[in-house]
């Protein structure tokens, strides 16, 4: 093994756990924030190191990309950030006395270093010889309808885990539409004129044309409906950054019926193929690739918007209702 | 030892420093961040040992990708719900005695 | 129409009905209630059908995809699962119909999805045959909770919501963690392939560790119950009775499922400390239950206490030990909602529900008292009850493992329910002068918790049905009965 | 289901669902639920009169139903459980009618009249159970039956008394059934069995059946009101007088006492409970209660809370008659099962027509009361002097088979007790009975209720009467076929003798 690698793994390394520890330390957490957005971006370039291509598209979009642009948002409606930081660390001194003072965080780091020193102890001692399951996706690939083996993965092998996690996607949507009236609803409700809107109206086709890439190209290589959507997704946030809402006419069923198409879609072909005479999800091996871009595409819509509604956060029609 | 040992150790570390962060930090939504590094840690570790095999595991990949589509639906659901606490109790932490 | 019921694959509807409901329910909001009751009939019709299928066919392996495990996901049922399943029907419908009466029209909008949605976690988790597919549903049935704490009013369900979904993340994380663990040590994250391929190494004894206490965080067993009592006493009443009643029990599905497959034989001291912090998990919830000055935070307690029953079996280990855990499993879940239920009635009509209070009301809701009652009944271990017959099960359990002192923590635990359970009901014969001014309740209310804590009654007159069902498939091993 | 197995089944119904329905009647519909009392009541007796004729000639009376694992609930009639069950029939009439009259006017009734039927059901369950889980099992049902009587009138010395029952109780019936479910896992069958079932077990686990003994035996003697576990007893005396006679003649402790019964002669059978020498330390403890409960009644003001120490006494030559190895004292402490039944329901019928006509609670208000109550007091002497044991009464029968056995066993030394019992009933009753015929009356009856040329209201004197007479008559007729005395005979020759 040469040095240089090495010592670029190293640098990742170290530089993500120190960017843990800032963020999780710092007392302005507009600062953490942004932290956290450069410990996404960094744990994508750590993906690719570890070949996870798809992993580093997903998380650049969505983990660091999309939580941030949340959580930033978050932090603007708690209010002035002088003010949270202030409270913020009252509440560190409080939670210092509470919790029974410093034996308390002494007793406490010494426990997390023991879990971490155990944790560490079982990863060395795993056979260094994976018994993964990389074989079986190999062998079974062909039949699969996709050449990409985690698309393989995602939407046929394991294809009923992602059917429930867009269950866990949109019931985070309902979840944030059934709570998300609160008294602060975001303010900015007038269009924003400016650079932003420039920004929004130039790169929103722009993101379209890359989703809709990311998409087709998902069969064969890194991408596909989680990459795409939350391309999807971001431009979704862009938008409404930029102060543009959906029209009234298309805030009620229209809207709903566009983001349940993804899971409707995928119960609906699974259901079908179960009728043709398979188990659920089982698809005739020589329609496997259509089937599956016919669900991304529906996923890919569904995802994106979802994941701009739960950015948005309130229900677009909730002013219509009341 | 090997790169991906490395990084698997460092998601571990990852792991270890987000319950850490989780227990004593108040501000619910630095807990919330806390969290979301704790799910990176793990996520980490599940690829890092991936890379064992010389062949690619996509199994894992598939499942970080699947992780991290939860792990925005759970960040979502925790900031609306921390925005209401603040919205009804004016502050961004939870009451101290969970008793009474 | 036999033909009819073996060629349907009934676990997949027993799955996508409610998730499908769900976005029904999304879809067309006003409609709720109505497709809500129609989803909630066909799955327990779905359930029906799948319990004809294991009771004539035995344990049922269904591949999903095709692919069958390793590669592809598997789903299993058995007696164990099944009975999880019906037991979920039967607090299912009567939350439903209990619901249509609790929520005004704006909050059931939001009650019905998310509730359908819990349900089809509830089912996709007692299926599931593996364990990354497990911490889906495990999130999914968390999130659908935590949202449904706080539907309820005020700043306090909000914050418990918020505690709640802290603690329900913590645990599937840990949970996720001893996933990948196992997975990189074996290969598999099917529960029958990795019985298999595992044997006690320190990765398979951290990664179990691991899972345990995230699932152990779930259930709430002390001390790790911290964030139940406010969580399920402030959340709507049939809230709190679906998460008292079957949400908790999922988890320990989960954890009694990966004891009996994959945990290496040699884990005694891990099942006498479980047995142990469900002894103290009994104790102290009973004795912080009568402390309580609210009805709805002293039903909580007892389900901290109640919790304990299930793991005695840890330490006992046997097959008797483990059919009166679980038939403990479900004559609580059954009584323990009809009681939350009747608490909902007492608020609903009093428009509050502090114990010193009650005099006012609960004379004047016969109903609901008996309710209580009769669940009470069963939570005290009286015969004849479901309670009765657990608590018979485990004692003889103890009693047959020479370990005695197991059972005498066990009838402790039956007296000090006792105490606060007649605490309540004394209530009942004090004479209320004052009229006070009161709201109705609706009959529909009313009944369904009537019903489902004459189930948990019935459940100790039959019992044999329900004993036999959760041998199908021996999921505790081989082995003859008592 | 044949007949015979629907027997057991129609006699618990009898009463059960008559409960069941009256909790769903309205306070003001007294008449239906007049009816539907007597109606089940008749119904009942009537039932139980074919089961005394089937059982004289050697039908079985045996209904099944799965219960447990291995475990059938079982109800099955021979002629001990007959015994009790005669006996609860016969009264549980009786005081429905004095119950109907006690409680008119007052609000609440379709409540205690259901509770009231379902304690019957439980006692009659108690009587009819062939095995010790069904045993458990009704015994438990009593105890949540009895609850919601002894609290009828919602004061708060009621809830007191309720929770100090329930304390007693319900720790009792966790005892009895740690000692049953051990019991099982010994020998596997919990069935009774005349001679008892524990003989054939390996004598290495007799340490083991010793102290299983002894959990059963607190677990009954809680409601048998065996010393030290009586405490609950007299505090039960809030209840309306119906429910005193009830709990004191009819159900709760003698379920207890029934309950020692088939522990001893079906369990553990009487030779094999010798040999373990268990018999002697349980004579004793009743010799202790004997003496104990009278000298506690002799200082008793109040009038039930005489009668209610009056009953721990009385309770325990039951037991005794059991404990003493013998055939001819195991006749007399059946045969008490029911004289003293049938003399203690009609002491509480008259102590409740004092207080609801007069106001009268305390012995020392009770001057005159005689003249005032004529028809009453004859009933409360006629039962106070069986229970001294005057012969041709019923008690003197008892007493009588009692000192027979004990001296024909051996044990002299209870005849002593006998003597010293019977002093000390003497010295608690006859006061009373002095102070109610001779001595004058008051100027005013501190409460009293005008009923016109009768002394009191029908439904509250005819019980007691029939009652009263009842005593005279078994203990006259104690050697006519079919009376208690006879029956009693039936079940130690064809069952029990030794």
């Amino acid at each position: 093994m040469t040095l240089l690698p090495l010592i670029f793994d190293g640098v990742l390394g170290f530089t993500l756990l120190w960017l843990a520890w800032q963020l999780l330390g710092s007392p302005d957490l507009f600062r953490a924030i942004v932290l956290f957005i450069a410990f996404g971006l960094l744990m994508a370039l750590i993906w690719v190191r570890l070949d996870a291509p798809d992993v580093a598209l997903a998380e650049a979009a969505i983990g660091a990309g999309l939580t941030g642009a949340l959580l930033l948002a978050a932090l603007a409606r708690l209010g002035p950030p002088s003010e949270t930081a202030s409270l913020d660390n009252q509440g560190d001194r409080a939670s210092v006395a509470e919790g029974g003072g410093l034996p308390f965080r002494r007793w406490l780091v010494a426990l997390h270093l023991v879990l971490a020193c155990g944790l560490g102890y079982a990863v060395m001692s795993l056979p260094s010889a994976a018994p993964g399951l990389s074989d079986a996706v190999a062998n079974s690939l062909a039949l699969s309808g996709v050449s990409n083996p985690v698309t393989a993965v995602l939407l046929n092998f394991r294809a009923y885990d992602t059917l429930l996690e867009m269950g866990v996607l949109l019931l985070a949507l309902l979840a944030v539409w059934s709570l998300g009236s609160t008294p602060d609803a975001p303010p900015d409700d007038q269009p924003v004129g400016g650079v932003l809107a420039l920004l929004a109206r130039l790169l929103t086709p722009l993101l379209l044309l890359v989703a809709g890439y990311l998409l087709w190209v998902g069969g064969r290589a890194p991408g596909g409906a989680f990459q795409a959507g939350s391309v999807l997704g971001a431009a979704g946030v862009l938008l409404v950054l930029a102060g543009w809402r959906l029209g009234r006419r298309f805030a009620q069923l229209p809207l709903r019926i566009m983001l349940v198409a993804g899971l409707v879609l995928f119960m609906a072909v699974g259901l079908f193929v179960m009728l043709v005479g398979g188990d659920f999800l089982t698809y005739p091996h020589a329609s496997a690739g259509g089937l599956i871009l016919l669900i991304e595409a529906a996923a890919t819509l569904s995802i994106g918007m979802i994941l701009a509604a739960l950015f948005l956060g309130i229900r677009p029609d909730s002013r219509a209702d009341q | 030892m090997t790169f991906f040992l490395f990084f698997a150790l460092v998601g571990i570390g990852l792991f270890t420093l987000g319950l850490y962060a989780v227990i004593v930090h108040p501000h619910l939504l630095r807990k919330i961040l806390a969290v979301n590094v704790m799910g990176s840690g793990v996520f980490l570790l599940l690829v890092a040992l991936a890379k064992r095999s010389d062949s690619v595991d996509p199994v894992p990949h598939a499942m970080v990708i699947t992780g991290i589509v939860v792990a925005i639906s759970a960040t979502a659901l925790a900031v609306i719900l921390m925005l209401r606490v603040k919205g009804e109790t004016g502050r961004v932490k939870l009451p101290e005695t969970p008793q009474e | 129409m036999s033909v009819l019921i073996f060629s349907i694959h009934w676990q997949v509807m027993v799955v996508l009905l409610p998730l499908a409901g769900a976005i029904a329910c999304f879809l067309w909001p006003r409609r709720g209630v109505m497709l809500a009751l129609v989803c909630a009939l066909g799955t327990t019709l779905s359930v029906a059908g799948l319990s004809w299928l294991v009771v004539v066919e035995g344990a049922q392996r269904y591949t999903v995809g095709g692919w069958g495990a390793p590669l592809g996901i598997d789903l299993y049922v058995d007696g164990l699962s099944l009975l999880m399943l019906i037991v979920t029907s039967v607090v299912g419908v009567a939350i439903s119909v209990y619901a249509n009466g609790y929520f005004e029209r704006s909050r059931a909008r939001a009650f019905w999805p998310l509730w359908l949605f819990l349900w089809g976690a509830l089912n996709a988790l007692f299926l599931s045959a593996d364990i990354f597919n497990l911490y889906i549903t495990l999130e999914l049935l968390g999130l659908a909770a935590v949202t449904l704490v706080a539907l309820a009013k005020g700043a306090q369900p909000l914050s418990s919501a918020m505690r709640y979904l802290l603690v329900t993340l913590l645990g599937s994380l840990l949970f996720l963690l001893g996933v990948a663990l196992l997975y990189h040590s074996s290969g598999s994250v099917d529960i029958a392939i990795l019985a298999e391929r595992l044997s006690a190494s320190p990765v398979v004894w951290i990664a179990l560790g691991l899972m345990v206490v995230g699932l152990l965080l779930k259930t709430a067993l002390f001390p790790l119950h911290f964030w139940l009592p406010q969580a399920h006493a402030s959340a709507p009443a049939p809230v709190s009775a679906l998460l008292s009643a079957l949400v908790v029990k999922a988890s320990f599905y989960i954890l009694i499922r990966l004891w009996l497959e994959i945990f290496p034989p040699n884990n005694f001291v891990l099942g006498q400390l479980l047995g142990l912090l469900g002894a103290a998990a009994l104790l102290w919830g009973n004795l912080q239950a009568l402390r309580q000055t609210r009805l709805k935070m002293l039903i909580a307690y007892s389900t901290v206490a109640q919790l304990g029953y299930l793991f005695l079996a840890f330490p006992l280990a046997n097959i008797i030990g483990w059919t009166g855990a679980l038939y403990m499993l479900l004559s609580h879940a059954i009584a323990k909602a009809a009681m939350f239920m009747a608490a909902g009635n007492i608020l609903r009509f009093g428009g509050h529900d502090s114990i010193a209070d009650l005099d006012r009301i609960v004379q004047r809701l016969p109903l609901t008292v008996t309710t209580f009652a009769l669940a009470g009944v069963s939570i005290m271990g009286l015969p004849p009850s479901g309670g009765f017959v657990a608590k018979w099960l485990l004692l003889e359990a103890a009693i047959r493992s020479a370990q005695w002192w197991w059972g005498v923590v066990l009838v402790l635990g039956g007296l000090l329910s006792a105490v606060w359970i007649f605490k309540v009901v004394g209530y009942a014969f004090t004479p209320s002068p004052v009229p006070h001014e009161v709201r109705a309740v609706p009959a529909s209310m009313e009944w369904s918790a009537l019903a489902l804590a004459l189930t948990a009654i019935a459940l100790g007159l039959f019992s044999s049905w329900p004993l036999a069902l959760m041998m199908v498939g021996l999921p505790f091993g081989e082995g003859g009965g008592s | 289901m044949s007949w015979n197995s629907a027997l057991p089944l129609l006699v618990l119904a009898s009463s059960l669902f008559p409960g069941g329905v009256i909790f769903f009647l309205s306070e003001e519909r007294v008449v239906t639920r007049t009816v539907l009392n007597l109606a089940g009541a008749t119904l009942k007796l009537l039932l139980v009169g074919v089961m005394i004729w089937g059982v004289f000639h050697g039908e079985p009376y045996e209904s099944r139903l799965p219960l447990l694992p291995g475990l059938d609930l079982v109800l099955r009639a021979d002629a001990l459980s007959l015994l009790f069950v005669t006996l609860s029939a016969v009264l549980w009439l009786a005081t429905t009618v004095y119950a109907i009259g006690y409680l008119e006017g007052s609000p609440n009734r379709s409540r205690f009249f259901g509770f009231f039927s379902l304690c019957v059901t439980a006692t009659i369950g108690v009587a009819l159970s062939g095995n010790l889980l069904t045993f458990l099992l009704f015994y438990e049902l009593l105890t949540l039956t009895t609850y919601p009587l002894i609290v009828h009138r919602e004061t708060e010395v009621a809830r007191r008394a309720g929770r100090i029952y329930l304390t007693y109780t319900l720790a009792g019936g966790a005892l009895l059934m740690v000692g049953t479910l051990w019991l099982y896992t010994l020998s596997g069958t919990l069935a009774f069995t005349a001679q008892g079932f524990l003989s054939t077990l390996a004598s290495s686990e007799q340490s083991t059946l010793i102290m299983i003994f002894v959990l059963l035996m607190m677990g009954l003697g809680v409601k048998a009101a065996l010393i030290p576990l009586h405490g609950w007893l007299p505090q039960a005396m809030v209840a309306p007088a119906p429910v005193s006679a009830l709990l004191h003649a009819v159900a709760v402790v003698k379920a207890g006492a029934f309950g020692i019964i088939r522990v001893v002669y079906d369990v553990y059978g009487i030779q094999f409970a010798a040999t373990l020498g268990v018999t002697l330390p349980l004579a004793v403890v009743a010799a202790v209660t004997i003496i104990y409960g009278s000298l506690r009644a002799l200082f008793q003001d109040d009038l039930k809370r005489r009668l209610a120490f009056s009953t721990v006494s009385q309770v325990a030559y039951i037991i005794l008659g059991v404990a003493i190895v013998g055939p001819i004292a195991a006749i007399g402490g059946l045969v008490h099962l029911v004289h003293q039944g049938v003399m203690k329901i009609t002491l509480f019928f008259c102590a409740g027509n004092i207080a609801e006509t007069l106001g009268i609670h305390k012995i020392s208000d009770m001057n005159g009361v005689g003249q005032r109550l004529p028809w009453t007091m004859a009933a409360f002497t006629i039962a106070a002097l069986g229970m001294i044991g005057l012969p041709p009464l019923a008690g003197f029968i008892s007493k009588w088979y009692l000192g027979l056995g004990a001296l024909e066993a051996g044990q002299g030394w209870v005849v002593i007790v006998l003597a010293c019992s019977s002093l000390l009933n003497a010295a608690y009753f006859l006061p009373i009975l002095y102070a109610a015929w001779f001595k004058p009356p008051p100027e005013r009856w501190p409460a009293e209720r005008s009923f016109g040329r009768q002394e009191t209201a029908w439904p509250l004197l005819a019980p007691p009467l029939v009652t009263a007479l009842l005593t005279v008559v078994i203990g006259l007729l104690a050697s006519a076929p079919f009376s208690p005395l006879q029956w009693v005979h039936f079940i130690t020759t064809s069952e029990y003798l030794p």
